[in-house]
């Protein structure tokens, strides 16, 4: 057998951020307490540097290489460059909560770096090994981040319960895998599709490996019934790690989907939508319905990050690249919002007092009626509502149900939105219209405030380009095909 | 008669003909085997007493001779306690589990260029699998007895037995590089040429960390900490006496027979002759060209001989403290190893001298 | 430049003005605020009013049409163009907006700026919806509306706020989520979310009935039709003048025009399939709900089921489908707009004095409160429809019409002439008439300047339309007929 | 020569003992980790069996890297277990009840 | 092929039952008199204050963790040892970058006492 190397170039930039995770962690060894920002710099110095590699190789056509294992496409930029700009937020709000709680160390920041490799790999996957790896090491970065704060005992067994239900997930997977490995023949995404394409859509084997291959990815992404671990490790964890656990692996979970599911998956279509729609209405019903009831915002959070993974794959479902794109641009907004919700509780958060409670919004316009507005385009935008843009996302996933002919599904879809309108208005009812009790003014870096008033703003600020978005989405999905 | 031998030979059953063979040269493995470990322990006092100026020994049998057998009939008789609070089931297998490994090890160990017992391609892997099973009897034994000198003694020889174990693993990297087979007879065969071949020379960091390794994941004197008498009594084994006992104190020393015949193995050329390359008129001479040419004489040879570096360790050096147990393994052997895979690799692909390692 | 951009100018400035205005930050620079929302609103009237000095009266076609590229993907355009119906709920809109920021003047006394700011940027919302000609920017006019309005009634509103804003937004959301999925589906049938394209487009029965209903629950909320209307008073009651004068004079406004410019056009047949729907409705609007409004007790509850009925009025003349009808029902609209509106303001300067709207606590107001009192008979008579005023011409029309179809249903139209006359004059009489009853209503002063201001031009603006109808009906004339015309052409 | 549905009876039935073994299991996290491991390795067993029928290596492979992952996975597992353990003085399942709502 | 492993299978049964036979012979011959104190567990001659299976130490698990690790490296490095020779330089150079990566946490560990015993 004759080895030759394979074409590097479309994985550099898995390859440059990968190197740096691993030159930041050795160099964060050698740094005294006073220096640690040379490893926030370094982190942050990295997904810029990434991007620029990214948006250089920019792919036109597809490029496949490490054997069929890897594919650098449109999609996979996207993504990627999404991932950065998420991650590059995320790590600038986490950085003074950090360093609030003495849990300022380089790991965080190399975790997540990992955990940003982990997506990229996923994004590019185009082989279920592939996959498999980019989901393993963004999964297990995720771990170790949540157990992060060793000290606490809800962080722990926040990490725990998602430690043990991601395994599952992960098994469920593989088990999926192999089912359609053994029916297929093949572990190359393309090629599965191209022989499930062949065989009978009843196979057994195949049906069987496919119910497996979606309870997995319905845990992964914290869709019902496979949600249970989502409130825990929202609440658990500290803040800033839940924020990077309700940002970029979104992205991934779309990679996931869009990869295993259409990419290699798609002729059994028939089966997995019906699955599919099932887990989708239970997502919106479910998480909007007891986010409603919680009183702590970010278990509140989670279960509206469940209600968004349900219309989530409202597009998904309808099984055609339409909806392919509009869950992309779902999914692209909903982790900007994320970013943002979290960024506040952060921003409200000081050493020894976690903003973790509704009520600790109370009577923010009085406080800071700037953050507040900021506050109230984040919640408008999770609930939908225009002119922010996730109005935007919420109407593209529903006209690709729409356009599948799903019309009562889209129904149910939007009585859900009304209803899950009802707990993100409580939030602005709490900031708006009642007093204040704590009247600590609120500090935060500037370049933290900076950064969360772009990320808000962004959500009205984009309006007039929000068709050029769709337009990308679109080109992204439809240069897959 | 020969013809009578034949029919009842072959009025058995197919599948037990071949069991009976296959019995038969495992007996004739096994047998030799358990009476050099028998000895091994005689050896060891007396090689050591003299070492020690001391005689060792000599009061049981013409010069003590008969010492092994002595001591095996007084743990015969010897009752065996079973801790009122521990595991009983786990309390009695675990010493059967840490001595079955270090015999069954030894169907793959290839004895001449001909003998063994079986050949297979992965055993270099079945070696190392058996050689880690071993491990799991002294947690068991340090579990199941439920005492606290055994619990921690158990504990510590398990943490340095799986350091060890990497830094053995690692070293083996370096044989199989050099002779690109798990075969362990064509890792002998790969030595042949003379014993600059032997990978003692051009593995040399290897092989110290093997042996060494070796004398620690048997937890032989100095690396003994798990058993330190003066420390934590005896370790995992304080609570068995008999045979029980017995049983542990021989899965010590058939490993070290083990450990001894895997170095000679890898390291030294197996059977192979230090002779090599001698005219083909000498070898052809009776007697001296048996001697002098390859043969199951020198393999034997090479085992005693490290057996001996084995006790000559434990005369020598005193005990080391675990923390530099610990540091040992982790911090000098690993990054040697795995320097010297890089180097080898980089001598073996990027520089003219490869053959080296060949 | 300025003259093609006119809509886009119209709808832009109050926006930017509030952000603007917002950005004056805390109540330190509460006049410049002021200030600065006066100069806002009277810039966006300005603009406005070449929209109907260069108004091409003879055409029903769109004018002043903007039409630029946005969401190419899903052939969303940014495109906004005005006919005769929504040319005079735009000028309605930024007219009041100039009386709410009067009115506001020493009233909003915490968060100037962001009470300003919530009713510029609701006003330039306002007027996106009445000209957007695209589904989705209809939409998004349409539902960012609900923010500002949101807040309005929350943060300013009375003791009961909290209650009645959430009440307000989930309605109207729920209503508007479905005209969505209608809107979608429409899309997909006619390959745009071209307004006027939709109006071609062909339609099966039972597309066309869902459809409706869809819209129905959208517009029906805003309208608001009985059942559902019960966000309403709550809302009324609880909101600051203010918000009460833009709810009831524009947001009532567009349900009704949404009914107009969507479900008469786009789905005339099932227009016709449930036009004895509407009517029902419309008829227990104007009758149950005028009785419901002679028993309150709160002034601005009982303006509120006033405005419902009155609001039902209009639908009952869009789903007789004739001229008379329709431009009655437009009419009445304009007409409710300026009368309900002041209304609310005469009911806010009582309150600012008394920081009471009941009943009971007033009486004798006149005695104190002459110049006052006059207004405020001048804008009960219109409420009451009494002729020569705004309010009489469009019910007129509207009944007129009725009768040509039924003359059950304009005699029960007309029920509304005793009803309104009833609840609006008896609460007249029981508040400004008799003898002071009260110490604190005797120590009430009369109207200021800036409220004889504001009353004013309300007052000018109801009489004006009263006696001079014709500029009002001449420039939707066009449009009606031909809105007729398409409700008269089947699509199946 | 076993035929392959005997394997992947077996690796049906190792998976379903370790999901057993996990959603039954309320006693101590270490079962937990060890039925994860458990159900990786009925995983490894499909692969294997497939990928040896159909003489394609490429599952063995697979299988290759789902051992790697699956003990960095229990690497981490143990990790997160000690610091449960620390923080709560206890590995019971039950015990970790703390986040509720 | 599986053949050659049927001696070995065997050895392991004949290992074990010898392991088992010894300690049977022991039980056998040996005098079985339990009493009390013979059957509590070592402990400096008095009573034992508490259950054994106590807590230990966290390092042995830390051991524990690194050598899960570290054994799968070598899990990776055996075949590719083996077929170093038809890999060529490129397999010599990828196992380089594999093993780079596994210093890095080497180094990691090190840095941060993970490897420290005191």
């Amino acid at each position: 057998m004759k080895f030759v190397t394979p074409d590097m170039l479309p994985a550099m930039p898995e390859i440059f951020v990968f190197s740096m995770a691993c030159a930041i962690l050795v160099i964060d060894l050698f740094l005294s307490e006073r220096m640690r920002a040379v490893s926030y710099w370094l982190t942050q110095a990295t997904l810029a540097g990434a991007a620029v590699l990214t948006l250089k190789l920019a792919a036109v056509a597809p490029v496949f290489t490490f054997n069929g294992m890897f594919v650098a496409d449109n999609l996979a930029d996207l993504l990627k460059l999404g991932t950065y700009a998420i991650t590059f937020f995320v790590f600038a709000y986490s950085r003074e909560y950090l360093r609030d709680r003495g849990m300022y160390r380089g790991e965080y920041f190399v975790l997540g770096l990992f955990g940003v490799v982990g997506v990229m790999v996923m994004a590019s996957a185009s082989h279920f090994l592939t996959l498999y790896l980019g989901l393993e090491l963004m999964s297990l970065s995720l771990y170790a981040m949540i157990a992060f704060q060793r000290n606490s005992g809800t962080a722990t067994e926040a990490a725990m319960k998602y430690f043990v239900l991601g395994a599952i997930a992960s098994g469920m997977l593989l088990y999926g895998m192999s089912m359609i490995y053994g029916a297929t023949g093949s572990l190359e995404i393309a090629a599965v599709s191209r022989a499930i394409g062949k065989m009978s859509p009843d196979n057994i084997i195949l049906i069987f490996g496919l119910v497996f291959v979606i309870a997995g990815l319905a845990f992964k992404v914290g869709a019902v019934p496979f949600h249970m671990w989502v409130p825990d490790v929202y609440h658990g964890a500290p803040t800033a790690v839940a924020l990077y656990v309700g940002t970029a692996p979104k992205l991934a979970a779309f990679a996931l989907f869009l990869r295993l599911l259409v990419g290699g998956l798609e002729p059994l279509a028939g089966s997995w939508q019906t699955m599919l729609i099932i887990i989708t209405v239970l997502s919106m019903a479910i998480g909007n319905i007891i986010a409603i009831a919680q009183d702590n915002i970010k278990r509140m959070l989670a279960y509206s990050s469940i209600s968004h993974m349900g219309f989530f794959l409202l597009g998904i479902l309808s099984v055609e690249p339409n909806g392919y794109s509009s869950s992309l641009f779902y999914i692209l907004v909903y982790a900007v919002m994320s970013a943002g919700a979290f960024g506040m509780i952060i921003l409200l958060s000081r050493s020894g007092f976690e903003a973790e409670r509704l009520e600790d919004f109370k009577g923010l316009n009085q406080r800071s009626p700037w953050h507040a507005f900021l506050m109230l385009l984040l919640m408008l935008s999770m609930a939908g509502v225009p002119p922010t843009v996730g109005f935007y996302a919420k109407l593209l996933v529903i006209q690709s149900v729409i356009k599948a002919g799903m019309i009562p599904l889209a129904v149910v879809a939007v009585l859900f939105a009304v209803i899950g309108a009802y707990y993100y208005l409580r939030v602005i009812k709490l900031m708006y219209f009642d007093d204040a009790t704590e009247k600590t003014p609120i500090r935060a870096g500037r370049d933290m405030q900076v950064l969360l008033g772009i990320n808000a703003l962004l959500l009205v600020g984009v309006l007039p380009w929000v068709g050029t978005i769709m337009e990308l989405c679109r080109q992204a999905i439809q240069a897959l095909t | 008669m020969s013809t009578l031998l034949i029919e009842f030979w072959n009025w058995f059953p197919g599948w037990s003909q071949i069991a009976l063979v296959n019995l038969g040269k495992i007996l004739i493995i096994l047998v030799p085997l358990l009476l050099c470990v028998a000895y091994l322990t005689y050896a060891e006092r007396k090689i050591i007493g003299y070492m020690q100026v001391r005689i060792g020994p000599n009061r049981v049998g013409p010069k003590g001779w008969l010492q092994p057998l002595a001591d095996a009939v007084k743990l015969l008789v010897k009752e065996i306690i079973i801790p009122a609070k521990s595991s009983r089931y786990l309390f009695v297998f675990a010493p059967i589990m840490s001595f079955a490994p270090a015999l069954a090890a030894w169907a793959v160990i290839p004895f001449t260029d001909k003998m063994w017992l079986t050949n297979i391609d992965a055993g270099l892997l079945y070696v190392l699998a058996l050689t880690s099973m071993g491990v799991y009897g002294v947690i068991i034994a340090g579990w199941a007895s439920n005492s606290k000198y055994a619990f921690l003694g158990s504990l510590r020889s398990a943490a340095q037995i799986v350091a060890y174990e990497i830094a053995m693993g690692f070293a083996l990297v370096g044989v199989l590089m050099a002779a690109g087979s798990l075969n362990l007879r064509e890792i002998v065969l790969a030595q042949s040429g003379g014993p600059h071949h032997w990978y003692l020379l051009p593995l040399l960091p290897l092989f110290m960390v093997y042996l060494i390794s070796g004398v620690a994941e048997t937890n032989r004197a100095p690396f003994d900490v798990a058993e330190g008498e003066s420390e934590i009594v005896a370790g995992f084994h304080v609570e068995y006496s008999g045979m029980a006992f017995a049983i542990f104190f021989l899965a010590e020393y058939a490993n070290m027979i083990l450990i001894a015949a895997l170095t000679s193995v890898m390291f030294l050329g197996g059977w192979l002759s230090p002779f090599e390359g001698l005219p083909a008129g000498i070898l052809a001479t009776p007697v001296i060209g048996t001697v002098l040419g390859n043969g199951i004489h020198w393999l034997l040879f090479k085992i005693s001989f490290v057996l001996f570096l084995f006790l000559w360790f434990r005369a020598t050096f005193p005990r080391y403290r675990y923390d530099q147990i610990m540091r040992l393994g982790w911090k000098v052997f690993i990054p040697v190893t795995l320097v010297w895979i890089g180097v080898m690799g980089g001598v073996m692909f990027l520089t003219p001298w490869g053959f080296v390692f060949h | 430049m300025l003259a093609e951009h006119v809509l886009s100018l119209a709808t832009w400035l109050p926006i930017f003005g509030g952000i603007a205005v917002l950005a004056t930050g805390s109540d330190r620079n509460a006049d410049y605020a002021r200030q600065l929302s006066l100069v806002v609103a009277v810039l966006t009237f300005l603009v406005t009013l070449p929209l109907y000095t260069g108004f091409n009266h003879g055409t029903h076609a769109m004018q002043f049409v903007e039409d630029y590229a946005w969401i190419e993907a899903f052939s969303i355009r940014y495109r906004l163009g005005i006919d005769g119906i929504s040319l005079l709920l735009i000028l309605l809109t930024s007219f009041t907006t100039v009386l709410v920021v009067i009115s506001a003047w020493k009233v909003i006394e915490k968060k100037v700026a962001q009470y300003h700011a919530a009713f510029l940027i609701m006003e330039g919302l306002m007027i996106g919806v009445f000209s957007a000609l695209d589904g989705i920017l209809f939409y998004v006019f349409w539902e960012a509306m609900l923010v500002p309005m949101f807040i309005i009634i929350g943060l300013w509103g009375g003791p009961n706020r909290v209650y009645a804003t959430i009440k307000f937004f989930l309605y109207t959301f729920l209503g508007s989520v479905l005209m969505l999925v209608a809107f979608i589906y429409l899309y997909y049938q006619a390959g745009s979310f071209d307004i006027l394209a939709w109006h071609d487009t062909k339609l099966g029965l039972n597309a066309q009935i869902l459809i409706f209903l869809a819209f129905l629950a959208a517009f029906a909320v805003k309208v608001p039709m009985w059942p559902v209307h019960t966000w309403l008073p709550d809302a009324h009651v609880e909101a600051p003048t203010g918000g009460s004068v833009v709810l009831a004079a524009i947001m009532l406004k567009m349900g009704a025009y949404g009914f107009l410019r969507f479900s008469l056009p786009i789905l005339p047949d099932a227009s016709h399939e449930l036009a004895w729907l509407m009517i029902t409705l419309s008829l227990i609007a104007v009758v149950y709900i005028g009785l419901v409004a002679l028993v309150q007790e709160d002034m601005k509850k009982l303006i509120a089921y006033s405005s419902i009925a009155h609001m039902g009025f209009v639908t009952l003349g869009f789903f007789i489908f004739n001229t008379q009808g329709i431009e009655g029902g437009i009419v009445q609209m304009i007409s409710h707009g300026f009368v309900s509106g002041a209304l609310f303001l005469c009911v806010g300067v009582l309150y600012d004095r008394l920081h009471s709207r009941m009943i009971k606590d007033y009486g004798g107001v006149a005695n104190r409160m002459p110049v006052f009192a006059a207004f405020m008979m001048l804008f009960a008579m219109a409420n009451a429809g009494l002729p020569g005023t705004s309010g009489f011409v469009g019910e007129l029309l509207v009944i007129l019409g009725a009768f040509q179809v039924n003359v059950w249903y304009a005699l029960a139209a007309a029920t509304t002439l005793v009803f309104g006359a009833a609840y609006t004059l008896w609460m007249y009489k029981r508040v400004i008439f008799g003898a002071v009853t009260s110490d604190k209503v005797g120590g009430l002063t009369d109207v200021n300047s800036r409220e004889v201001v504001f009353l004013s031009l309300l007052a000018l603006a109801v009489l004006v339309m009263g006696l001079w109808p014709y500029p009002f009906l001449d420039v939707m004339h066009a449009s009606v007929e031909h809105l007729l015309q398409q409700t008269t052409v089947t699509k199946l | 020569m076993i035929p392959l549905s005997h394997y992947l009876i077996l690796g049906a039935i190792l998976f379903s003992l370790s999901v057993v073994g996990i959603f039954l299991n309320r006693k101590n996290l270490v079962i937990l980790l060890m039925a994860i491991e458990l159900m990786l390795l009925a995983v490894n067993l499909n692969f294997i069996a497939f990928s040896h029928y159909l003489g394609d290596i490429s599952g063995q492979v697979f299988v290759f890297f789902i051992l790697t992952v699956a003990a960095a996975e229990s690497a981490i597992g143990l990790a997160i277990l000690v610091v449960v353990f620390r923080n709560r003085n206890s590995i019971n399942v039950e015990d970790l009840s703390e986040l509720k709502g | 092929m599986l053949q050659a492993y049927l001696p070995i299978l065997i050895f392991i049964g004949v290992a074990l039952v010898m392991g088992g036979v010894i300690i049977l012979a022991g039980r056998a011959l040996g005098p079985n008199r339990p009493d009390s104190a013979k059957l509590s567990p070592y402990e400096c001659g008095f009573e034992a204050f508490e259950d054994t299976r106590m807590k230990f130490d966290v390092r042995y698990y830390l051991v524990a963790i690194l050598f899960i690790i570290f054994d799968l490296e070598i899990a990776f490095l055996f075949p590719w040892a083996v077929a170093l020779q038809e890999i060529g330089l490129f397999g010599f150079v990828s196992m380089m970058i594999f093993l780079g990566i596994l210093v890095v946490g080497f180094i990691y560990e090190w840095k941060k006492g993970a490897l420290e015993w005191e």
